[in-house]
């Protein structure tokens, strides 16, 4: 029996196209081999090979056959479908054909480049493309669902990389909130005081771009508040924030710092938060005087009156805009919007996890962050560098890849840290005119001026050691080393082991994931890599985008960057999203389940497995409505309905046993 | 002055199969990731005396610098304290490194001349091998006897205070069921000959 | 050479068929091929959007059309994309198992596995493990096996009218 | 628990002392320690460099008598190595034996000619390691008759306790033994060398590089003000103690300084007789330091 007697219209034409991709996959399966294969299959018109299928030839190549031949089924074999499906199904578009007659396989991803022997990874090559043969004739015509997008965005960290983002989008016009952890924006680089490779100063750069945020009239700020529940999909997510009290009114507050004078402690003496540790507060305080927003708030760990009940209250009288509130709950904000920009940072890697460089244990072991605050001129010290006992170091050891390229904590490079061990080298040799002793494993200054700077260092006269420091210790052999910090590192270039004595040591800890990164990438759907950075969804074509649509990434919590990375990232990740919204709706994939209606029986089996409760039940009927617009598309009522007639557009029963006899049928 | 001595290194004088050889001998495939930082090196306590430091020795065993490894005074040296094992960032078992490089320079007979320490590892073998256990004193008195003799004068008086107190027996030690332990030690020596 | 050996023939080559779920491991599954982490050619992978999808009929179909091992892979639990879906699959899972069991075959013919998409090893892993644990024991003999693909027409099911009006307008 | 005991060739020789110790010690705290019987070489350093896998059939053996004559608690026989050397080597071959399916196979086989076989049921155990976390140090401190007020310790672990196999402290700045030490009334001095090497047979095979090591070592410890060291290896003691002669012509500035083994120390804190503990085999006595020291503690008390 011939194929057309059962198939009026002269039933599926099929053409199949078989990818190079250059050698990635000819070079392990016979392509030649696969299209002569598939030429042999029932319905297939077309069989064709091409180097790159998705280029322009290619995609002409495919269109002109569906018009000459009358395709009504394609199939594409070559890369991942996460990758290339949109743009074959276009190309069926583009010929008058519905886009959703169209199956790719994955020869590349999972056949050319996972499989050794080139025999079997032709087979296996066969086998995928009959499974998508047999599964492309049951393809029906679909249509892609249209959902309106709210025009509003949602940015987490309030760093330089969310400032940037923020500004771009208000700047287009469209309404952001952004929310901060802490009580002011500016995140790590307000920290700073200088900025590599040009050593301009950060606050310069940075505070304009941060009172630009507070003044921006598209901008709603959210200090001192977090995102505690996120629901909803791409274009219309629901969003809770919750507000924290910082026990001031923020509306009122005009950040006089009155209140701070008055405060019945005299002289501030709790560590503060913002200078690592290094400086001073008072319970009711300022984390630095360029905070935005400029509104004071008060600690209820160190205030006498939350810990005791009993204070003056002088802070009270001192506000003449009666700001403070000591009754201040915290406050849930509920808001909707289209998409999502996450720029939540790194933390540094704590350097007590090394304990052969003795941070913690002796004191003039400092971070790389402590000896930013320290050269800051905003910082504890006035930016003089000076040690712990006041005293001025006249030799500094600068210790680089700490926490970083290291099997037993984070095997990858942190990528900022020799550019700022330059940096802060330098600034050192300039407060204090010592001896500054880099150590460095391998000297990684790739980006626009970095080398330039290197070499300035080295002109500077900057000792640079290659070798990584095995130990920091006040063992002293030689007399010289009387009272030093010794660090025992061998000289890799000239091949011995040197004991150097220096008054200062500093860490170049590396960049880390934040620590609640892992619960964050739960809150909102996404993935991390595997050391726990957020995982972009292409590292080359689409590195701000995540695998849930609607959510981007800027900045270092998808990886180390630097500030000029982080920015630009922060653009790319604003234009996206502007992109999404800007468009006013989302098609969304057509792969919702729907029901049969003659077939449910009512048991109401896929009413309470659906997640999106986009089933409810019609009790005249008596049968399962599925309403489209909540559906999602997971499938799980399809896989529990007794009487099938629970169904799944895209993921038909009928194509997906086809699809298993094919891949069985043929090895 | 000192010969002059050509420093250059033709590919041909290079072993190349070396790396994979002690690669398999150590059981550390990690050594082919070694990035060179010298960790190993300073936080050797013994580095300062060896001829080439122990990065150095990573780095010729994985281009085949065969002979001056083997050679090389670092391998004896190594006291096994595993100090560098435990900070090697890439976590290059370098102790194992070592210790198969000694079995290797054994296997190969290429080691100074009545140097103690493989000297002392054979006697310690030996007698292990045939009484199960090790009597300090005779295997230190033969180690003496074959390799610095002129010190044994200088030594003596330790010798007798050790004696004195009753910290050096003369009665050999060993097990009793000496054959069974030879039969299970020629199993594995066989093995080790096939390896 | 298309064909596959006959049982008791030394070179068993076993046939998987592993159903992914797209969201983590078939995106994993990618990864592995990115980092070009070769692994048995014996996985046949089918994707699913959620392993939640997973039909226990699929399963037993694979199994009738041949498959000597079915693999399941989806998101970690509380990953999943879907809220819950991998929990569902957990269920049948456990549920397949005790089926097989009675039905007289090796439970560990089937295999769940939750695989999240940055561990592109880990799906290299599991296809080696899993292909060496079929490997171990042996052809599953039930139904005669097909060999070289002949696609019986006639035997096609009906597909639904939208499918035949398929052609062009 | 009962605890089977692993001596080593050197607690039969130089470190005759520390066996005495360790053993009067447990007897005190009424703790069964019941010698392996017929155990051999641990196969260590020096064997391991001529054939790796004849030393993991050495210990292997070892670990098989264990299995078969020591009654198993919580899951495993527990064997006390108190050799820093033999500790390592066992623990090492039992990691390689549970890593290394090939390996296991052949020393199975090998076993079985022998009459013995393993089936990974022991638990090598560091007498510190049994002392402070089974046995526990209040109990510790139930049994101390003397403490030894104002005696300043260095605590020296010396590498292979801790390295690589860091089972029961830090591998970098253990401290272990300096509780135990403020446990017996003493007081531990902060020295950056409680785990740097002391050259292991290097003394005497080289001794030039092996004295200089054990003397960079001693002094450190005199500088920050200790009065003894205290160990816990036959190889650790014997280096820092038997060559400080020989190390003083070399280095002048030397004083001596006594080494003890840390179960001696204990024994003294119990107040066990110096004989049990093997004070007479120091070669740098501590009498005449202790001497001074209850002399001190008297006028303290008057």
């Amino acid at each position: 029996m011939r194929a057309h007697e059962i198939y009026p219209n002269g039933g599926p034409r099929i053409g199949v196209y078989v990818c190079h991709c250059g050698l990635n996959i000819a070079g392990k399966v016979d392509v030649h081999e696969v299209v002569e294969f598939a030429k042999t299959l029932p319905f297939v018109v077309v069989a064709r090979e091409y180097k790159f299928m998705c280029s322009d030839p290619g995609q002409e190549m495919i269109r002109e056959d569906i018009r000459e031949h009358r395709l009504n089924r394609v199939i594409v074999a070559s890369c991942s479908p996460l990758l290339h499906e949109a743009t074959f199904r276009r190309v069926l578009e583009q010929a008058g054909q519905n886009p959703f007659f169209f199956q790719m396989v994955n020869i590349r991803e999972h056949v050319s480049w996972v499989t050794e022997d080139p025999r079997e990874a032709t087979e296996k090559a066969k086998a995928l493309v009959a499974a998508a043969i047999r599964r492309v004739i049951f393809h029906e015509p679909l249509q892609r669902r249209r959902v309106p997008v709210k025009d509003r965005v949602l940015i987490v960290g309030g760093g330089i990389a969310g400032i940037h983002a923020a500004l771009t989008l208000a700047d287009a016009g469209k309404h952001v909130y952004l929310v901060e952890r802490e009580p002011t924006i500016g995140g790590h680089m307000a920290m700073f005081d200088k900025t590599f490779p040009t050593l301009d100063c950060a606050a310069c750069i940075l505070t304009p771009k941060m009172s630009a945020v507070a003044a921006h009239p598209n901008i709603t700020l959210w200090t001192y508040s977090e995102v505690i529940q996120v629901e909803g999909f791409v274009g219309n997510f629901r969003v809770r924030v919750r507000r924290k009290p910082r026990y001031v009114i923020e509306e009122l507050c005009v950040g006089c710092l009155q209140c701070i004078d008055a405060c019945v402690y005299k002289d501030a003496r709790f560590p503060d938060e913002f200078n690592l540790g290094l400086g001073k507060r008072k319970p009711i305080y300022i984390p630095f005087p360029q905070a935005t927003p400029r509104v004071v708030l008060i600690d209820p760990e160190t205030c006498i009156w939350f810990k005791t009940g009993k204070c003056k209250r002088t802070c009270l009288e001192a506000c003449e805009r009666k700001a403070i509130d000591f009754e201040q709950q915290e406050r849930i904000e509920e808001i909707e919007v289209g998409a999502i920009i996450l720029a939540t940072g790194f933390k540094t890697f704590d350097a007590r996890r090394i304990p052969e460089y003795g941070y913690g244990k002796y004191p003039n072991v400092y971070t790389a962050l402590e000896v930013e605050r320290l050269v800051n001129a905003a910082g504890p010290t006035g930016g003089e560098v000076r040690l712990r006992d006041g005293r001025v170091p006249k030799r500094v050891g600068i210790i680089h890849c700490v926490g970083s390229r290291d099997e037993r904590f984070n095997r990858y490079c942190s990528r900022v840290c020799c550019m700022y061990s330059l940096k802060l080298a330098h600034l050192i040799k300039e407060r204090t005119g010592a001896e500054v002793y880099n150590f460095y494993i391998d000297m990684r200054t790739p980006g626009k001026g970095y080398e330039e700077f290197y070499d300035r260092l080295l002109q500077e006269g900057v000792h640079f050691i290659r070798g990584r420091v095995a130990e920091v210790t006040d063992w002293a052999i030689t007399p010289e080393e009387e009272g030093k910090l010794i660090i025992r590192v061998e000289d890799t270039l000239i091949g011995v082991v040197r004991r150097i004595p220096v008054d200062m040591v500093v860490l170049a800890v590396g960049l880390e994931p934040q620590p609640d990164a892992e619960e964050v990438r739960r809150m909102f759907n996404i993935s991390c890599s595997k050391e726990g950075f957020f995982l972009e969804r292409h590292p080359k074509l689409a590195p701000v985008s995540t695998f849930t649509d609607g959510i981007f990434l800027a900045g270092a919590c998808q990886g180390p960057k630097d500030i000029p990375d982080s920015v630009a990232q922060a653009g790319a990740a604003a234009a996206e999203a502007l992109a999404l919204i800007d468009k006013g709706y989302v098609e969304l994939e057509p792969n919702t389940a729907y029901i049969v209606e003659e077939l449910c029986s009512g048991c109401k089996t896929c009413i309470s497995l659906c997640p999106y409760n986009a089933i409810s039940f019609d009790e005249v009927r008596a049968i399962a409505v599925i309403n489209e617009a909540l559906c999602k598309g997971c499938g799980t009522c399809v896989a529990a309905c007794p009487s099938g007639a629970a169904r799944q557009h895209l993921f038909e029963d009928a194509q997906i046993f086809q699809e298993i006899e094919g891949v069985l049928a043929y090895v | 002055m000192a010969a002059i001595e050509r420093r250059i290194r033709y590919e041909s004088e290079l072993d190349p199969s070396f790396a994979r050889e002690i690669i398999a001998f150590s059981g550390s495939p990690s050594l082919m990731g070694c990035i060179q930082c010298g960790t190993c090196s300073s936080a050797c306590p013994l580095s300062l005396y060896m001829d080439y430091t122990p990065r150095r020795i990573i780095a010729m065993v994985r281009e085949g610098f065969k002979q001056e490894v083997l050679r090389s005074r670092t391998i004896w040296l190594c006291a096994s304290c595993y100090a560098c094992t435990v900070e090697c960032p890439k976590q290059i078992r370098i102790t194992d490194v070592m210790y198969a490089l000694k079995r290797y320079a054994i296997r190969e007979g290429v080691h100074p001349p009545r140097f103690p320490i493989p000297v002392l590892a054979r006697l310690f073998y030996n007698t292990v091998r045939r009484r199960g256990r090790l009597t300090e004193s005779w295997t230190v008195l033969r180690l003496y006897l074959q390799t610095m003799p002129l010190r044994i004068p200088g030594m003596s008086s330790l010798g007798w205070k050790l004696l004195r107190r009753g910290r050096l027996p003369l009665r050999p030690e060993g097990i009793r069921d000496r054959q069974g332990l030879q039969r299970v030690l020629r199993v594995v020596e066989r093995q080790e000959v096939t390896a | 050479m298309s064909e596959r050996p006959v049982e008791g023939e030394r070179s068993f080559e076993p046939r998987i068929v592993a159903f992914f779920c797209n969201w983590c491991t078939y995106t994993a599954a990618d990864l592995a091929g990115t980092a070009r982490m070769t692994y048995a050619p014996n996985i046949r992978i089918i994707r699913l959007m959620c392993s939640g999808r997973l039909d226990p009929q699929f399963v037993l179909a694979a199994f009738r059309h041949g498959a000597d091992g079915v693999l399941i892979g989806g998101c970690h639990p509380g990953d999943c994309h879907y809220q819950e879906g991998n929990y569902k699959a957990l269920r049948r899972y456990l549920l397949l198992k005790r089926l097989l069991r009675e039905m007289g075959i090796e439970e560990e013919r089937l295999r769940l596995e939750w695989i999240s998409a940055s561990e592109g090893d880990r799906v290299q892993k599991v296809a080696n493990e899993f292909t060496e644990t079929i490997r171990r024991l042996g052809p599953l003999r039930l139904a005669p096996r097909p060999g070289v693909i002949r696609l019986p027409v006639a035997a096609l099911p009906e597909p639904s009218p939208a499918a035949r009006e398929g052609a062009l307008p | 628990m009962s605890y089977l005991y692993f001596p080593g060739c050197s607690l039969k020789g130089t470190g005759r002392a520390y066996e005495e110790s360790l053993l009067a010690v447990f007897r005190a705290l009424g703790i069964p320690l019941t010698e392996l019987a017929d155990w051999n070489c641990c196969g260590a350093t020096a064997y391991m460099s001529i054939d790796e896998h004849q030393a993991f059939a050495l210990a292997a053996r070892n670990l098989a008598l264990a299995e078969s004559q020591g009654s198993p608690a919580d899951g495993a026989v527990q064997l006390i190595a108190p050799c820093s050397a033999c500790y390592l080597v066992l623990l090492k071959a039992q990691q390689c034996l549970a890593a290394d399916i090939a390996l296991c196979q052949e020393i199975t086989i090998a076993l079985k000619e022998g009459g013995h076989c393993y089936r990974g049921r022991v638990r090598i155990r560091h007498p510190l390691d049994v002392l402070v976390h089974d046995v526990g140090l209040s109990e510790i401190a139930r049994h101390v008759r003397q403490p030894l007020r104002g005696l300043k310790i260095a605590c020296y672990y010396g590498c292979q306790i801790v390295r690589p196999f860091a089972l029961f402290d830090r591998p970098h700045d253990p401290s272990t033994m300096d509780d135990l030490v403020r446990i017996l009334g003493a007081e531990p001095v902060s020295w950056p060398l409680k785990t740097h090497c002391c050259g292991g047979s290097l003394t005497g095979t080289i001794p030039e590089v092996g004295w200089r090591l054990n003397y960079l070592l001693l002094r450190e410890a005199q500088r920050r003000g200790a009065h003894l060291i205290v160990t816990v290896c036959p190889l650790c003691q014997f280096n820092l103690e038997a060559y400080q002669d020989q190390i003083r012509q070399r280095y002048p500035d030397l004083a001596p300084m006594p080494v003890l083994y840390f179960t001696q120390l204990i024994g003294m804190a119990m107040g066990l007789p110096p004989r049990e503990l093997g004070l007479q085999r120091l070669l740098i006595p501590v009498d005449g330091l202790m001497a001074a020291l209850s002399k001190e503690g008297a006028h303290a008390r008057a």
